[in-house]
């Protein structure tokens, strides 16, 4: 069991986040961080990789929620791929799907969003 | 172990990420079960809600105890914590809508423990809690 | 935590890969003491071969215990099986040479243990065995 | 944890098996099955891939020193790379290396062994 640990790059105007390990309170407190510094700097469109973070806990996730909430304010955009299936089953019974898009590749994800 | 049911037991402390020797536990259980990776996943999840349950409202310092008993083609799993109780039909279920724009975030623990698992039951008093949770082959 | 020495402790069934539960345990412990990568890996390693011997030597369906201690600076780590009992000190050392073209090419579990481990202790009788390993940060 | 996998291909002369997931006696019991047809076949110098093999025990191990043995008769070698730091140590330790090469990459290995 390794640290959290978070790789932040761009695409165009889309911010990726890339993660590795356990996404708890820890992990999703350093992806919210990621987050606000780039929204900070003019930022509203991010993309969460999470191929790497197949384990997460309702305490991580929940803080996803505050950085949906953060990105109504500039009509911001966040999205995920590479979903692990209990991790998208989790995302849909937390209802962030209702606020938040699941794509199947980045390919779709940057499509879509730019 | 033809005939009898085997018993996993395990005493955990409150140390940052003990809930994942649990869901090592039961991802081996699982397996040996035959039971689908999804709903092994699924038992894990619901495991990790509940051990995080124990160790954070427990508001003891006590071990919390997990048992695995698998009974044919269902297992059962038991998370015991010594801490103050709760009612749980006064917990309110969670939705995203009033999450949003609100301070309190938290609060999904039991709802996902429910959808996951076939059956969930709660047993508490001032002196703890026991989650029963079963998972169907 | 703070003041006391937390204790974890498993009660594993007779399951295949079941040891690999105890070694995720030893993990979580090893890095809540923040024990480099190189020790965690010694542990899981010493351990999967304590609990091999317990699931098989003891010709026991029952289950095995195992005890994490942290003591200060020092994990203690305590295999136990109520298996049939043995003599630790009439254990040949194995040797590769002599492994190459014997039948029985088995036998490195103890010696693995004692090179992987800081301390080891056998306490074993007809009503079962014990093995104490400790490792300092 | 997922099951024991292993995947065969030649290079050469060498044919390397790469591996996945806990080397207990169920898996040294398939990495054997696999260098025994290949030696009926005719193989003699077999180099294994066990990146993903980073947990073993003594038992899967002495199934290696069965490879080892039966090599002997054809003048065969047997080989690694890859390996985690524990199981290099427990390589050591068992005396594996008396025997066999651990190497640091594949191209080292091929340019060695053939
Ligand atoms: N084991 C427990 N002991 C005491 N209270 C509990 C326990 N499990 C749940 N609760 C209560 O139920 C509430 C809802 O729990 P849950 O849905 O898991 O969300 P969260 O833990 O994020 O608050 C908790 O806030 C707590 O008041
Ligand atoms: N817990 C135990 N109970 C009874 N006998 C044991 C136990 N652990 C080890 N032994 C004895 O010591 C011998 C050496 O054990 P070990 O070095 O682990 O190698 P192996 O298990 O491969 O034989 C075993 O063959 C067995 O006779």
């Amino acid at each position: 069991m390794s640290e959290f640990k978070l790789d932040t790059r761009e695409e165009g105007d889309v911010v990726i986040i890339t993660t590795e390990g356990y996404l708890n309170n820890v992990g999703g407190e350093k992806i919210a961080e990621a987050c606000y510094e780039k929204i900070d700097g003019g930022k509203n469109k991010f993309l969460l990789n999470l191929e790497r973070s197949s384990v997460v806990n309702s305490i991580g996730v929940s803080i996803l929620i505050e950085i949906i909430e953060k990105l109504q304010d500039s009509d911001g955009k966040l999205a995920y791929y590479n979903l692990a299936p209990i991790v998208e089953k989790t995302f849909k019974i937390m209802g962030l799907t209702k606020y938040s898009t699941v794509y199947s590749s980045e390919e779709e994800a940057l499509a879509e969003m730019s | 172990m033809k005939g009898s049911s085997p018993v996993v037991e395990l005493k955990l402390p409150v140390l940052p990420d003990m809930e994942l020797s649990a869901t090592k536990t039961a991802e081996i259980v699982a397996k040996h079960m035959e039971l689908s990776e999804e709903k092994s996943a699924e038992i894990s999840m619901a495991l990790i809600e509940a051990c995080i349950n124990a160790f954070e409202h427990s508001e003891s310092n006590k071990q919390i105890e997990i048992h695995f008993r698998i009974k044919g083609d269902e297992l059962e799993i038991q998370v015991t914590d010594k801490g103050k109780g709760f009612d749980e039909s006064k917990v309110k279920i969670p939705k995203i809508e009033e999450k949003i724009g609100s301070d309190h975030k938290r609060g999904w623990g039991l709802q996902l423990i429910k959808e996951l698992m076939d059956t969930v039951e709660f047993e508490s008093s001032s002196e703890g809690t026991t989650v029963t949770m079963t998972k169907k082959k």
